[in-house]
């Protein structure tokens, strides 16, 4: 079965692949719950820094290493600004459910 | 001398500092900048058409400078025999619309005032303009204050009325806006003299006339385009109604004859059949429609329409004569409903309303107001010795010559437009006094006789003698043929 | 490696880094009733900034940072409209800020960071600056946004701008995380030398990514189908706040555009050209449509915006410099006229009333004819009529994309501006036509109403003698290199 | 081998657990197992030699993201069946939507060419750690500065938004006490020296002027 | 040029204009004083010209160049040769005795001077016309006196009848207009000039030329070009069908239903075919046609002279009929003879319809015939002139209708061309009710038992045609005028038994009967048979009918005498012998006739129904269509659907797509995700 064989850059890039499909579909299946929506968003995250690490390992350059450390920074703060948003919301709506958060729309 | 663009910009400057300077608690201050801004307008234009060479067909007055390099959009402005009777005219119908005004606006006059000086202005530049992009944008920025003045001024549904007129001219125009621009890019310039000796290929200039075709028919108008003009008529103040008739229908006839005609020939004789079937309708069609109209200032706006629908049917002749007979209706016809609008007008600013039922013998409490209808009623439908009859004989002998059908529905106008005309001088003039209102009506003040007076003499003038009318634009028509002869495939 | 030349090079972003730096602690020590101290002090900073950046135009592009940022007359340029926008966003805004208690540090010092970000997205010459520059840009507009914090609305705008600008962020990421993997590098130069001569395979991964990139660029551009947070976050936002999220950003926007596509993705030309051509017509239909079912002037605005940015992409799309030169232009242009239609809605915004429905806009005339006269002159450059700049712009991308051949999309763009000349004409017609409703008086400060009156005026002058403006797009993108 | 085997093991965990992430009921537990996707994300990472970014991953992810976001799915008090409700009818779109999506990018990622990528060239010269070092302070110091903005930029916006002032907190001025001056605090008084009567009661300390008033919020 | 041809148009233009404008201020006196001396300066000038002429001075000539165009070059200029100066000297006599004749008629009337500047600018109109030398200035004219006739129609404007009658005149003559000008646009087309001499030098060329008219029909050129102008001349002289206007002419006041409606502008179609006879005689179609219309006017027209109970009335279906006989003429190429009876008919009509004037003077304006009677001793000069004037309209020699009458008939019955038979027995037919009806008017009015109430007049004379003509207006629109409220100035001077009218009435009689019974014996012969007109009418040898008269010409009596031995005269006869048995003899006879004749009399008496015909045909029909356009076509098809459609549709969409904006900020992830991935099948796929 050459599919299970030693890990080539493509296995890795599937890898990716399937965590941003499962962070999609995340969104699509917990439409409701903005954390979880941010959770999923993270796991996009994750995917795409696993293949940046993909990549830079098999060029052999460091750049993609480096853009990897800078994602974790600026998730680190989107995180933060993030959930700072939530609370705000919370104390001002009750509710982080999305569908209260319509009186915005058209 | 930089004559025209004095044309353009005396009376935009005047109109801002109408603006500027009037306000509504000193409404006369407001009114006699107007005024003294709008004859300087008229006087600049004088010096056009003294110094104006009938001899030759070049463009003359010429003022050419850089305006935007990088597209190679000039600012460029000359008048030949086409053009420069139509600067005129807007100048003097310009006098006349802010003198019209003068007592009748009461609310926001320097704003009023404002909008007429600034869009006659920018009508001049218009017609002056030799650069398409300079042309298109003083055609379109036209529409800003007459959609003001249509909404501001206007009767009661006066909102439909500008945002229809607003939309219907905007969409023609900007399709015409993409055909500029190819045309750019077919020549690498906007000059418009360059595009008249630019070759295209037959499918261009159809896809080319269709673009132009739309501006223009939508601003003539012609039909089935023309439903923005009898609401817009009916809503706007007397003036924008003047104004609206007189001039910038002229826009779209103009149009054709700068562009469509020169740029596209061959597509034009191609099309021509289409262009002068759509004039035939506006005549017969639109003249049936105008006998039926309960409200008098839409039965001249339809009567206008059909009146236009005479422009282009000379146009696409393609005869001297056609052609000819064509712009002289255009001038004619600036004054003629210039005049009518503003009869309505005197009517309206006295009984509030523009219903032919609510009149009846008017000529028994305004016997001078009526003497002037009588004539300007004649000169609508045609009568010889008014400057109605020129253009429309024109055009109805070129037509017979091209095909007899042809003369023969054109012709029908003379019975149409008396029809209508009279029918409704007869039901609003004729007849025992009508109601208390009308008894109580009280003839033309000094201001409103002279307007009309001045007109008067204008349509007589004309029709008495149209030499001089003829005799500038004929070199002009004639090199316009000659070119428009000549296939550009 | 010459520190100096660096630091000279990034003269600007540093001097507005260090001014905005200075603000926060300096006002811990200001008084509440002496907070204009920190506005005058974000004034002069943009005023010192703008000075560094004209101070530091060029003849050639220069890099500096190993090549991580670039300043080309294009970024000058941009650089220099988004300080004058954010300025005016400051003046326009202070009367409301006031009004609402937010007239403090965090907001002055969170646009300078805002502005600090889209000067490095404008700047940047590798992925990794764009992206930080874009998110340090991102993260300072969602905090500012809920800023308000007593009132519902902008903490649900700040959400949704949040949520959605995250996974724009993410889709951007994973594109650039291809781009990367496909060429090897993240400097944008080495990219697009790289772009031309991939292979088949890796051209497959590059087109794979270029789609999640042009996703994220339209996101942050605001154009179909990633417009969708536009609207709410207009609406919810302070109003200055939407000012500053409606005008500056887009420019950066735009640079970022001009940086990755044309700039980096060479090879790919065709395909982005087709995509955008997707956005660009989806954008223009659905936001002129959707406009006019529009009660709320700051969501009219936005899909406005929407619009507009559909017909910059038109140039833009076109591949080529002067369709580039004419987007930036169009983009300055609307950025132009942005401000000053948030302006005339700020101007009328007073202590406990927001004028945010069209219906304030009625019989405006009547109350102030100026003013009046100023939003007649927006709404017509907006609906790209003459003689204002609106015009000249739409103009520039109807001329790009005819002349690279895009006629039916000259068409359609006409077509939806006839649309959205509707709505436009339907504010000139509430301000002209209607009776005022209510007496409010405008309490706007001499600065707010000078400038303001200035800033449309511009738009006329412009529109008249639009040759500097033009020109210098011109010229900026000739001599810019990407 | 070990590493194919690994990889397969990681990859697996990797994936179960990023499924459980969204499809768990509680966001604890959703948030515990993307702390378990960090984790495994990091051993995979591991085999691919970013030995420091491993590391960091566990360390930002885990130890201040996720912590951050227990502590607001904690703290903010939300009744989370309402949250879930309808949850399975969004199944079949969400598993279609995913499954779409995976099998496109799977089109382009499983091409011929990148299955042959698996080259990884031999690690050389410095650590992994060492090398990001290197070139982070000198190549990357630009976007270094900026990362550090961004944070601050993170700090001030979560102060700003989220930070409540306390009427009972007893807190510092840092504007008043600077501009305290000694003449505020002290005050002289001039005291007759004849003796006489006790003096009177002290008047009421100035100290009042001195202390902080408590500033509205901003 | 001899400037008196400037003088003889300027003069009545001049007075027109001044009273005109400063009527009002002038007063009665200078006003009319003035007119009146602009149509004597003109009368004089115009003998003058005449004397001129026969001396040989024809004159052909512009006076200024109204526009060129090209090498078309459109001037206004004068033609003066015997033809046109005929038709001046007649234009301008008629009219200065109507001017005079107005003073007393209109005296009373408030627009006295308006009045006056009307006439005179007919006056002008119509010299303007006759004087033309080519089709421009002859359209002109021809449009001019239109106008006037509709201003002076309408003079009473506040009646409806009137205005009802000066809109219809007006609109009928459009219709001829219409084929006019279509005449002069082929003339334009085929001979690049308008200017009549060089059209009818080169006439013969083109005799041959076929007008092509689409779908494989073509037509002879020359008889399109004839046909379309004659269509001119018949809805300007009144000819069956374009007729209808004429009648209700009579809504005017009297002095110009003498001038206009009878003596000169229903005569400019005659003049106009005259002075086209270089084109007419290339075209037997065209002249056949011409017969045929003519004759059915003559006859047909003079039958419903019988049943009319106007006096005015009556005389106006005798101009039509009279009109007929000359187109007759015209149609069998005896062209002289059609001017020569135009003359002779200018005279005895205009003295026939001031004579009638007179009467409705005398009568407080009494129009209806059944309430006059025995008139001759209150009036006797109206009485004697109104005998001259029938006698010379029923053709009784010596008087000037029988000699033109005659040699109309005379030429008919010589002719050749098509249709003549039927013009024949049409024209022979006429004299007979010609004589009938006129003489019936004449008893009725002058003879008899006076059957008025001398003590005045209750009923009002309009009623019964203000009822017809309400029948035709239409009724949302027409304003109903009830009888009291009717503000009719002619109603001031109330009772006493009639009476003769004053000089200035009597005056132009007089002097009108005195060529009425002159010109007749006076003029046949130069005009006919001499060479009076030279070379201003040209006939066809194959036509040459009046040619083969002069061979039958001895001279003035023995043309009487063979006259009187002819049918014509004896038809006459007893026509008046008819008349005279059934009003004065047995006057209970008409009414059994009347009763008798039923079905045809209720024909006759609403003229063929022709006008309802037309009411119904072209003015319901014109306004149904009119609406449906409107409302259908541009109210509901253009605006409805099209325009405010789409307006519709893109609102419609505008609020179905901000639905879309749901507000559920997951709505928005979605559309987010499945743009990229819709963007990325696309890109998938394709590769």
């Amino acid at each position: 079965m050459a599919f299970l064989s030693a890990p080539t850059l493509a296995h890795y890039l599937v890898l990716g692949a399937i965590l941003f499909a499962i962070s999609v579909a995340g969104i699509f299946l917990n439409r409701k719950n903005v954390i979880m929506i941010l959770m999923a968003i993270e796991l996009m995250l994750l995917a795409v820094n696993l293949n940046f690490i993909a990549f830079a390992h098999y060029l052999g350059d460091m750049a993609g290493q480096v853009f990897v450390f800078f994602i974790l920074t600026v998730a680190a703060a989107e995180s933060a600004i993030g959930l700072a948003i939530l609370v705000l919301l919370f104390r001002n709506v009750g509710s982080i459910n999305v569908e209260d958060l319509d009186e915005l729309k058209g | 001398m930089h004559l025209l663009s004095l044309a353009i910009f005396v009376p935009i400057v005047a109109g801002c500092a109408t603006l500027v300077v009037g306000s509504d608690r000193d409404a006369a201050q407001a009114r006699w900048i107007a005024l003294i801004g709008a004859v300087a307008g008229f006087l600049v234009t004088l010096p056009l058409y003294a110094h104006f060479d009938t001899t030759t067909a070049a463009m003359q007055f010429v003022e050419s400078y850089e305006w935007i390099p990088r597209f190679d959009i000039h600012y460029e402005l000359g008048v030949d025999g086409l053009s420069m009777p139509f600067i005129l005219l807007n100048s003097f119908v310009t006098v006349l619309v802010v003198w019209a005004g003068w007592v009748v606006i009461e609310k926001r006059v320097a704003q009023y005032m404002a909008a007429f000086l600034i869009m006659s202005g920018l009508i001049n530049g218009t017609f002056a303009s030799l650069d398409g992009v300079l042309f298109y944008m003083f055609f379109e920025a036209m529409l800003i204050p007459m959609y003001l003045i249509i909404g501001i001024w206007g009767g009661p549904n006066r909102v439909y009325a500008a945002i229809k007129f607003f939309l219907y001219t905007l969409l023609g125009s900007l399709l015409m806006l993409v055909a500029l621009i190819y045309l750019y890019n077919a020549s690498q310039s906007f000059a418009i003299l360059d595009w008249h000796k630019l070759p295209l290929a037959m499918s261009t200039q159809i896809l080319l006339f269709v673009a132009f075709f739309m501006a223009f028919a939508v601003k003539v108008p012609m039909w089935p385009v023309h439903t923005w003009l009898p609401d817009a008529h009916v809503e706007a103040p007397t003036g924008g109604s003047v104004v609206l008739a007189a001039i910038t229908l002229k826009l779209g006839a103009y149009g054709f004859v700068r562009f469509i005609l020169p740029i596209v020939p061959d597509a034009s004789h191609y099309l021509a059949p289409f262009v002068i079937t759509l004039s035939l309708v506006a005549v017969v069609y639109i003249g049936l429609v105008a006998l039926v109209q309960a409200d008098m200032k839409k039965l001249i706006a339809y009567s206008s329409i059909s009146h236009m629908g005479f422009v282009t049917l000379g146009f696409f002749l393609f005869s001297t004569l056609g052609t000819e007979g064509a712009l002289v209706q255009m001038i004619s016809h600036g004054f003629v409903s210039a005049a009518m609008f503003l009869c309505v007008g005197v009517l309206y600013d006295r009984m509030h309303s523009r219903l032919i039922a609510d009149y009846g013998g008017v000529v028994n409490t305004m016997p001078v107001f009526a003497a002037f209808a009588m004539l300007f009623a004649m000169a609508n439908s045609g009568l010889p010795a008014t400057s109605g009859f020129v253009g429309e004989f024109m055009v109805i002998l070129a037509a017979v010559k091209a095909n007899f059908w042809l003369g023969f529905l054109a012709a029908t106008t003379l019975i149409l437009g008396a029809a209508y005309t009279l029918w409704m001088y007869k039901r609003v003039m004729f007849g025992a006094v009508a109601n208390a209102n009308v008894a109580a009506l009280k003839d033309l003040s000094k201001r409103e006789f002279w307007l009309l007076a001045v007109l008067a003499v204008a349509v007589l003038a004309m029709g008495l003698y149209p030499k001089p009318f003829i005799d500038v634009m004929h070199v002009s028509v004639e090199n316009l043929l000659a070119h428009v002869a000549q296939s550009k495939l | 490696m010459n520190f100096h030349a660096d630091v000279a090079t990034a003269l600007p972003e540093i001097i507005l880094l260090a001014a905005a730096c200075f603000i926060l602690v300096v006002d811990l020590f200001i008084d509440e009733s002496r907070r204009h101290v920190s506005y005058w002090l974000t004034q002069l900073t943009l005023v010192v900034t703008a000075c560094a950046v004209l101070g530091g135009v060029r003849e050639e592009p220069v890099t500096a940072f190993h090549g991580m940022i670039i300043d080309d007359n294009m970024a000058d340029l941009l650089k220099l409209v988004a300080i004058v926008a954010v300025a005016l966003m400051l003046v326009y805004g202070r009367q409301y800020f006031v009004a609402r208690g937010l007239f403090k540090a965090e907001t002055f010092v969170l646009t300078l960071f805002a502005l600090l970000g889209m000067m490095v997205m404008i700047g940047s010459a590798s992925f990794l600056t764009l992206y930080l520059g874009l998110e340090l840009q991102s993260l300072s507009l969602y905090a500012m946004v809920a800023m308000w914090r007593d009132r519902p609305q902008p903490a649900e705008a700040a959400m949704k701008y949040f949520v959605l600008g995250a996974l724009a962020s993410g889709m951007l990421l994973y594109g650039m995380s291809m781009i990367y993997g496909a060429t090897g590098s993240l400097m944008l130069d080495r990219v697009a030398e790289a772009s031309l001569t991939v292979g088949p395979q890796a051209r497959l991964l590059l087109v794979f990514g270029l789609v999640f990139v042009v996703s994220g660029i339209g996101f942050k551009l605001g154009v179909a189908p990633y417009h969708m947070w536009v609207p709410d976050v207009y609406e919810g936002a302070p109003t200055p706040i939407t000012l500053l999220i409606g005008t500056a950003p887009k420019l950066a926007a735009f640079a970022f555009a001009l940086r990755i596509l044309p700039g980096s993705l060479k090879g790919v030309e065709l395909d982005w050209q087709s995509m955008l051509v997707v956005l660009s017509v989806l954008s223009m239909v659905l936001g002129n449509v959707i406009a006019i079912a529009q009660t709320n002037i700051k969501r009219m605005l936005a899909y406005s915006t929407i619009a507009n940015m559909g017909y910059m992409l038109m140039g833009f799309l076109t591949a080529e410099r002067g369709g580039y030169s004419a987007a930036m232009f169009y983009a300055i242009s609307y950025v132009l006229t942005s401000v000053a239609s948030f302006g005339v809605v700020l101007l009328l915004s007073r202590r406990g009333f927001e004028c945010d429905t069209l219906d304030d806009f009625k019989g405006l005339n009547q109350r102030s004819p100026w003013w009046a006269f100023i939003m007649l002159v927006v709404m017509f450059s907006l609906a790209g009529l003459p003689p204002t700049i609106g015009f000249i712009a739409k103009f520039s991308v109807i001329e790009a994309a005819v002349n690279q051949g895009f006629i039916w999309l000259a068409v359609v763009s006409v077509v939806t501006s006839l649309v959205g000349a509707f709505y436009y004409l339907r504010v000139v017609k509430l301000m002209y036509f209607d009776a005022p409703v209510g007496e409010g008086p405008i309490e706007a400060r001499g600065d707010a109403r000078v400038l303001l009156s200035v800033n449309g005026l511009l738009l006329l002058l412009l529109g008249v003698f639009p040759q500097p403006l033009v020109g210098l797009c011109a010229i900026a993108l000739t001599q810019s290199h990407f | 081998m070990f590493e194919t085997l690994v990889f397969w093991a990681f990859a697996a965990i990797l994936v179960f657990a990023g499924f459980r992430v969204i499809t768990t009921r509680n966001p604890v537990q959703a948030a515990l197992w993307l702390v378990l996707c960090f984790f495994t994300a990091s051993a995979i990472w591991l085999l691919l030699r970013a030995e420091f970014l491993a590391i960091a991953l566990v360390l930002v992810y885990v130890g201040a993201v996720m912590v951050l976001f227990l502590f607001v799915v904690m703290m903010l008090d939300i009744n989370f069946d309402d949250l879930r409700a309808q949850f399975r009818s969004y199944v079949p779109l969400a598993g279609a939507v995913g499954v779409l999506v995976l099998l496109e990018m799977a089109v382009v990622l499983i091409g011929d060419g990148l299955g042959t990528v698996g080259i990884a060239p031999a690690p050389q010269g410095p650590t992994n750690t060492q090398a990001l070092g290197l070139v982070l302070y000198t190549e990357y110091l630009y976007p270094f500065e900026l990362a550090a903005v961004i944070l601050l930029v993170a700090i001030i916006a979560a102060i700003a938004l989220t930070h409540r002032r306390r009427k009972e907190t007893r807190y510092q001025d840092p504007g008043v006490q600077v501009k305290a001056r000694a003449k505020d605090r002290v005050r002289l008084v001039n005291v007759a020296s004849e003796p006489v009567a006790p003096p009177p009661a002290p008047p009421e300390p100035v100290a009042a002027a001195a202390s902080p008033q408590p500033q509205p919020p901003r | 040029m001899n400037p008196l041809y400037l003088v003889v148009p300027l003069a009545p233009l001049a007075a027109s204009v001044i009273v005109g404008l400063f009527g009002p201020r002038l007063g009665r006196t200078l006003s009319h004083t003035l007119c009146i001396l602009g149509v004597a300066v003109a009368l004089v000038a115009s003998i003058m010209i005449f004397r001129d002429v026969q001396a040989g001075h024809v004159f052909n000539g512009d006076v200024y160049t109204w526009m060129t165009s090209g090498t078309l070059k459109l001037a206004v200029g004068f033609l003066i040769d015997p033809l046109t100066v005929t038709m001046m000297i007649v234009v301008t006599f008629v009219s200065l005795m109507v001017h005079v004749y107005t003073i007393g008629y209109m005296a009373d009337d408030p627009g006295y001077t308006r009045f006056f500047s009307y006439i005179s600018l007919f006056t002008f109109s119509m010299l303007m016309l006759v004087m033309s030398n080519n089709f421009l200035q002859l359209f002109f004219g021809w449009e001019a006196v239109g106008l006037v006739s509709y201003l002076l129609i309408g003079f009473w404007y506040t009646r409806p009848t009137a205005i009802y009658a000066n809109l219809k005149a007006f609109l009928v003559n459009r219709v001829g207009d219409f084929g006019f000008v279509l005449g002069i646009g082929l003339v334009l087309a085929y001979f690049g000039t308008l200017h009549y001499a060089p059209v009818f030098a080169h006439a013969e060329s083109l005799k041959d030329t076929a007008l092509n008219l689409g779908g494989g029909h073509a037509a002879l050129l020359m008889s399109a070009i004839c046909i379309c102008l004659f269509i001119g001349a018949m809805g300007k002289s009144a000819q069956v069908p374009l007729h209808v206007w004429l009648p209700d002419s009579m809504e005017g006041p009297t002095p110009i239903s003498a001038l206009i409606h009878a003596a000169t502008m229903v005569t400019a179609g005659i003049f106009m075919v005259a002075r086209m006879s270089p084109l007419f005689e290339l075209s037997d179609a065209a002249l056949s046609f011409v017969t045929v219309i003519g004759a059915t006017t003559a006859l047909f027209m003079a039958f419903l002279g019988i049943v009319q109970n106007d006096i005015k009335r009556v005389v106006a279906y005798s101009t039509l009929s009279q009109l007929g006989y000359m187109t007759v003429a015209l149609g069998v190429s005896a062209y002289s003879a059609a001017i020569f009876h135009l003359m002779t008919h200018a005279f005895f009509k205009a003295l026939l319809f001031l004579g009638a004037g007179s009467v409705i003077i005398a009568m407080h304006h009494e129009q209806d015939l059944r309430k006059m009677g025995g008139l001759r001793k209150y009036m006797p000069i109206t009485y004697i002139t109104a005998v001259i004037g029938s006698l010379a309209l029923a053709g009784i020699p010596p008087f000037a209708g029988f000699f033109s009458k005659d040699a109309i008939i005379e030429a008919v019955s010589m002719s050749h061309i098509g249709g003549h038979g039927y013009a024949y027995f049409a024209v022979m037919c006429g004299v007979f009710v010609t004589a009938f009806y006129s003489f019936r008017m004449l008893f009725l009015a002058f003879h008899g038992t006076p059957r008025f109430d001398t003590a005045g007049h209750a009923d009002h004379a309009h009623d019964d045609h203000a009822h017809a003509a309400a029948d035709h207006s239409d009724p949302v629109t027409e304003l109903a005028t009830q009888a009291g409220t009717e503000p009719d100035a002619h109603d001031d001077h109330h009772g006493g038994p009639p009476h003769e009218s004053p000089w200035v009435v009597t005056v132009p009689l007089i002097l009108l009967a005195i060529p009425s019974i002159f010109t007749g014996w006076a003029y046949i012969e130069p005009m006919l048979f001499g060479n009076f007109f030279g070379n201003a009418i040209v006939v066809h040898e194959s036509h040459a009918v009046i040619g083969e008269m002069k061979e039958e010409w001895h001279g003035v009596v023995p043309f009487i005498v063979h006259g009187l031995a002819s049918v014509p005269f004896w038809l006459a006869i007893s026509g008046i012998v008819a008349a005279w048995y059934c009003y004065l003899v047995n006057p209970a006879l008409p009414a059994r006739i009347k009763a008798g004749a039923g079905k045809l009399y209720t024909l006759l008496d609403n003229a063929y129904y022709i006008d309802k015909l037309y009411v119904y045909l072209f003015a319901d029909g014109a306004r149904k269509l009119g609406r449906i356009a409107s409302t259908v076509g541009d109210r509901t098809i253009i605006d409805g659907i099209v325009v405010n459609g789409t307006a519709k549709v893109v609102g419609w969409a505008s609020q179905l797509l901000r639905h879309l904006q749901t507000g559920y900020v997951y709505h928005y992830a979605f559309t987010m995700i499945i743009g990229v991935f819709a963007l990325l099948t696309w890109w998938v796929v394709r590769f």
